[in-house]
């Protein structure tokens, strides 16, 4: 629709990292600051993770799951973002962001529990800096703000990362909370994973608009990176998240990628979806384009290739393991045990009534 | 006609709707192509094109929104939200608009809202809420669910008709019950049925609910228990007289739902029969329903969601009362 | 203490926390420099700064939402709905995440959302809501609503106190009732209040409608008629023990808000009391209410609301029967 | 922030019409087509619209009113706006819009019955295409946006005008509207009344962006345009009109004004506004500084400024005499009568009820 745009910004310093068409330069690219074992360790956080979503693809076809949605074709943002950021630095994911947290720590047969239909939650957010998973699209990201908002009231110089898919966008919430972080200058940085779908809706069908450029109206910068190379977006978050911390507001960052499998184990892709357009992102396979790029860069190995991938593979396998043998926490405790800190006498009262039903059964 | 599901019968009902009438559309979060993640408007958007049923942005408060704006310039919306815990976002244009539009503007407003609701489905949190209760609090709404594929087919017809906005639930753990249909049959809105004759508790219950009401009255027969079975099919209005008719003849009610007992739909059926039924009852109206805790992981849906033994339990009790 | 309004000692409890606890956050839209459209929060920014009490941006879903992110980093957050019937847009942030966020992740949400309520001030559309069984059928919500200064006070510090969320209704109506507050007298979330003593009727009201429940027993007792008032002032959890023991001594009840009776809180009420007191009751529990329909134009509000004869007919109804 | 912006559309009509400051050219002044008859209706419809606003305002502190929220100074908005629509095309005004709806011919003493506490909606929406008023900020725009949806799929050739004001942009329903009309490329021109104020709240807390260029990220063209000048807002919603008309979908005005009065009569705004912003914005009266312009164009004479003044005087006063005149409708019919359609029978029940109570009393 409109022939030029051109939004150009005093403080943004991401921008001269990144062509036109969001691809990282060489130049900037040279001078990430990576030495050869951070570099080889985002490559084994790919694998790890994607091995990892393939196991619990398995695991939900085996019955072990009610549910799984894939972030295959989504490694290189859920690792670049990741390594960008400090421990101390929170995340407030939607559901897709399973990688995410592996990154941080978190267990993640302990994370299955919650496909599995154990725990609405099974991590403990402040242990891990991150957040619960958001099942209602983009009601999340208001909270991001409010938390990053926390930051600046408290002098702290955490950064707050604020991830979302394409879909998310379309939702009020997203907008109020843009808004709302461009009003009080908030430590957050807002990450959109734009895999092109909302489970049938395509892109084109979302908005007519331009993810990115919507930065703009909210009064701060927004940019749109390929989201398959994870240099580049370890090199868009890391430079968005120290603007932040340095007190210069949000950034919105529109990394385009794929969503190459189904939305979740319950989707059927082929009722909506071209094969040709799967073939079109297979070639941009973020893994394998990073590791020709590690390759050519004498950095990587055939031999550390296949050590990383024996170790994803024991630690898929021991993560199934891991969660089948999992206990089934006591129904009270499950269902009444987290709702309320001061819990009301009426509350407790019906707790023992279940609990005692359940002896007598 | 062969036997159907209730999923295939919604289909069926929705489909006849855009044939018999051009102003009906139907739209919401993958309806179209995919046909719903439900399949409930599968094949809809070939058959009528991509004007008549279509994929809207991801947005429940603008779905609901621009059915108001559509009902206005003629057209009969039959939006669907995709799954009952989504719902929320467009509480506001539900409340403050579609139950009250026509209020202020003489226009008429007739929506049907299509919502999955319920659980035992064991899905992640919230895809099995029970929100019906907020719906019949609201004035200006009117509140259905079927528990059949018939009466899936002929309710989903009277609301699409009606001229007032309606929100229509749908008990997703039932798309798949099946069972011959006749789509001439007409089901009024207003109007509850007696599923199970019986006299010695009546055993209120409506969409999701209704066919454990049915197990549990079949349960009871074989200890020669009879149990009445009313399904209420519209929530507001409320059916009160085919209610009493029965608590005439059984003294005794149970009301069964799958929301949190505390202030749930059970709570008006419960306070109305105590109130009209003050000099029959024999013994006080029990309340089943989900526990009052937000709906847990699905592995212990089971337990929090009433179940043919509570049914039974309250039946006794309500029988050895006094 | 001098005596003050409802409006002042909601004031000075906000100002109190703010000085106790400097987690304790106000914002909400115009409750800075203006201090509020009804001047609850009238000169706390000046006192306390513009980054503990601010104005936000015109949305209400994010005036939640920010506060379950702000919970989530140490505050205790106070936002402000400006009116009742504005709390709707944030309804899937309260529904979702306010009442479930501990469920999931074992973090506490001390949430205080504080929302004028009800009518009888002469408004336009939208500004006259009771919207407080909505909250009251939500589990993992504590729902409370003063009717006095004192309590209003004291509720409001046990409220900011809690570590859970409480949806704070204030009956604008009342706002400018007038009597001295002891701010040492402390008033736990789940007691009710026995406003008047007496042994003919229980009067079950809470928040706007105390005040005409107690004006009620005053011209029943005038008639030798004696009403015992019942003021509620925590929903949820609802203090039965203290219903039941003014049943059990009057064996009648009359329930009263000014929400819409059809599946309105007042239903939960008659459906505890017709359960609980089934053999003590000497007449089916009434429930007065507002009409079931929209809240209409100010003209028609004090027909569309419960009033005292209202009240005075339920009771002397409720005396008679049988 | 952002140091500079650019935001051309080929398919912009408006653009050329205005200076970068929003200023209506000279030249695109000279083209507008409206003999000295229509400029003459133009300032004539301000003045009523005016004084029927300053007489509403009396009769709100004279107790017949319960509210009045005054447009003092957004006239050129309401006047401009009005003129160049056509009779069928819908309104969907916020609460503000009175003098629009006198435009329109919407009686005003009928109108202020809302005001009186008489009624929700006194108008009849489908005769005046006029929707009614919504006091929910922002929740009006989704309605605008799918009836323009209804009129594209009518193949009608109507379109919509779905005014707000600056805060209703922070509402989420405000952005999921905004992006709907760019995905379904609906006729609907977007008139925002940036007024400066959200009761208590200035433009600088209720957005650090810009609103005209939030329409980039929706995909449709915005503008900010002084909207204190009748002529450029007439010029600007007239070529949106247009183009939405052609079917080139949706556009958003940013029409910038002032609030010059209170925001409601139950409003204070000494509590919260400096003085000065009154002084500086006086100078820019949208009626003084039309009338100028007319008189040096020798298009209006002092003769038919007074006769306009004796016109809107009288109006004002039969608008009170008849606003005062009118009865009361009866308590059942105002309750109950307009809820329903097809009212279930326990509705009508406790009408009747309700109805014999009455008599009763
Ligand atoms: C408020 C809400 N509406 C609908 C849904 C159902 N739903 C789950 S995911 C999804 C699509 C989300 O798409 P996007 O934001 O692009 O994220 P992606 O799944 O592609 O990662 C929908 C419609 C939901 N979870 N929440
Ligand atoms: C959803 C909602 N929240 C709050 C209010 C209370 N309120 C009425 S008008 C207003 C300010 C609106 O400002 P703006 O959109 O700029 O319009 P203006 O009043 O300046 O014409 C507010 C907060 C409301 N009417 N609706
Ligand atoms: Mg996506
Ligand atoms: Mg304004």
């Amino acid at each position: 629709m409109a022939d030029v745009v051109r939004v150009v910004a005093a403080d943004d310093p991401l921008r001269a990292l990144f062509s036109p068409a969001g691809e990282l330069t060489a130049e900037a690219r040279s001078r990430l600051g990576l030495d050869a074992a951070a570099l080889r360790e985002l490559y084994r956080n790919m694998v790890l993770i994607r091995r990892a979503d393939q196991e619990a693809l398995n695991l939900q076809r085996q019955g072990e799951l009610g549910l799984w949605g894939q972030f295959l074709g989504q490694e290189a943002i859920h690792v670049g973002a990741m390594t960008a950021l400090r421990a101390t630095d929170w995340v407030f994911p939607s559901y897709r962001e399973f990688g995410m947290a592996m990154v941080r720590g978190i267990d993640p047969a302990e994370m299955l529990t919650l496909f599995r239909g154990l725990s609405h939650g099974p991590w403990d957010p402040r242990r891990y800096h991150f957040a619960p998973l958001a099942i209602p699209v983009a009601t999340q990201v208001p909270h991001a703000v409010g938390f990053a908002m926390g930051c600046r009231l408290k002098h702290g110089d955490e950064v707050v990362l604020s991830t979302f898919g394409d879909g998310a966008t379309s939702e009020g919430d997203w907008h109020e909370a843009m808004n709302f972080a461009g009003v009080f200058k908030t430590p957050v940085v807002f990450l959109c994973q734009n895999n092109y779908w909302a489970i049938s809706v395509p892109l084109s069908k979302q908005t007519a608009g331009s993810i990115a450029d919507r930065a703009l109206g909210y009064g701060f910068p927004g940019i749109r990176i390929d989201g398959n190379d994870v240099l580049g977006v370890y090199a868009a978050v890391a430079a968005a998240a120290d603007r932040a911390r340095q007190g210069d507001g949000p950034y919105l960052i529109e990394a385009v990628t794929y969503r190459m499998g189904a939305h979740t184990s319950s989707d059927d892709p082929t009722r909506y979806r071209p094969e040709s357009e799967l073939e079109a992102w297979n070639a941009k396979d973020p893994i394998a384009r990073y590791r020709a790029w590690l390759e050519q860069q004498g950095i990587i190995d055939e031999g550390t290739v296949a050590a990383i991938a024996d170790a994803a593979e024991s630690a898929a396998q021991a993560m199934r393991a891991r969660l089948t043998a999992m206990p089934t926490p006591p129904p009270g405790e499950a269902i009444f045990g987290r709702v309320y800190s001061n819990p009301p006498e009426s509350f407790l009262r019906e707790r023992e009534e279940f609990e005692s039903s359940l002896e007598g059964s | 006609m062969e036997p159907v599901t209730m999923a295939k019968a919604i289909n069926l009902s929705l489909r006849d709707a855009l044939t018999r009438d051009e102003n009906v559309l139907i739209f919401g979060e993958d309806v179209g192509a995919l046909g719903g993640v439900f399949r409930i408007t599968d094949g809809l958007q070939k058959a009528f094109g991509e004007e008549r049923v279509f994929d809207t942005p991801l947005a429940e408060s603008s779905i609901v929104g621009i059915a108001v704006g559509l009902a206005l310039r003629g057209f009969k919306p039959v939006p669907e939200i995709q799954f009952d815990g989504f719902i929320y976002p467009a509480f506001e244009q539900i409340v403050s608009h579609v139950a009250k539009y026509r209020n202020r503007s003489g226009v008429p407003l007739p929506i049907t809202i299509r919502v999955p609701f319920g659980g035992h489905i064991g899905a992640v949190e919230h895809h099995s809420e029970s929100p019906e209760a907020y719906f019949a609090h609201t004035a200006g709404l009117k509140v259905v669910t079927p528990s059949t594929p018939a009466d899936a087919y002929a309710l989903l017809q009277a609301a699409i008709d009606d001229p007032d906005p309606v929100i229509f639930f749908e008990p997703k753990a039932r798309y798949y019950l099946k069972e011959e249909i006749d789509t001439a049959a007409r089901v009024p809105i207003g109007k509850a049925r007696v599923a199970q004759e019986g006299s010695g508790v009546t055993v209120i219950a409506y969409g999701p609910t209704v066919s454990i009401a049915l197990q549990a009255a079949k349960t009871a027969a074989a200890e020669k228990i009879s149990l009445e079975v009313i399904d209420l099919r519209s929530l507001s209005p409320l059916d009160m007289d085919t209610v009493m008719a029965s608590v005439r003849k059984t003294h005794r009610a149970v009301v069964v739902h799958e929301a949190p007992v505390f202030c749930g739909f059970g709570a008006e059926v419960a306070a109305r029969i105590s109130h009209d039924a003050f000099d029959l009852l024999e013994a006080p109206v029990a309340r089943l329903g989900g526990l009052n805790a937000p709906y847990p992981p699905a592995r212990y849906e089971k337990l929090y969601l009433p179940d043919v033994d509570r049914i039974l339990q309250a039946a006794d009790a309500a029988l050895a009362y006094g």
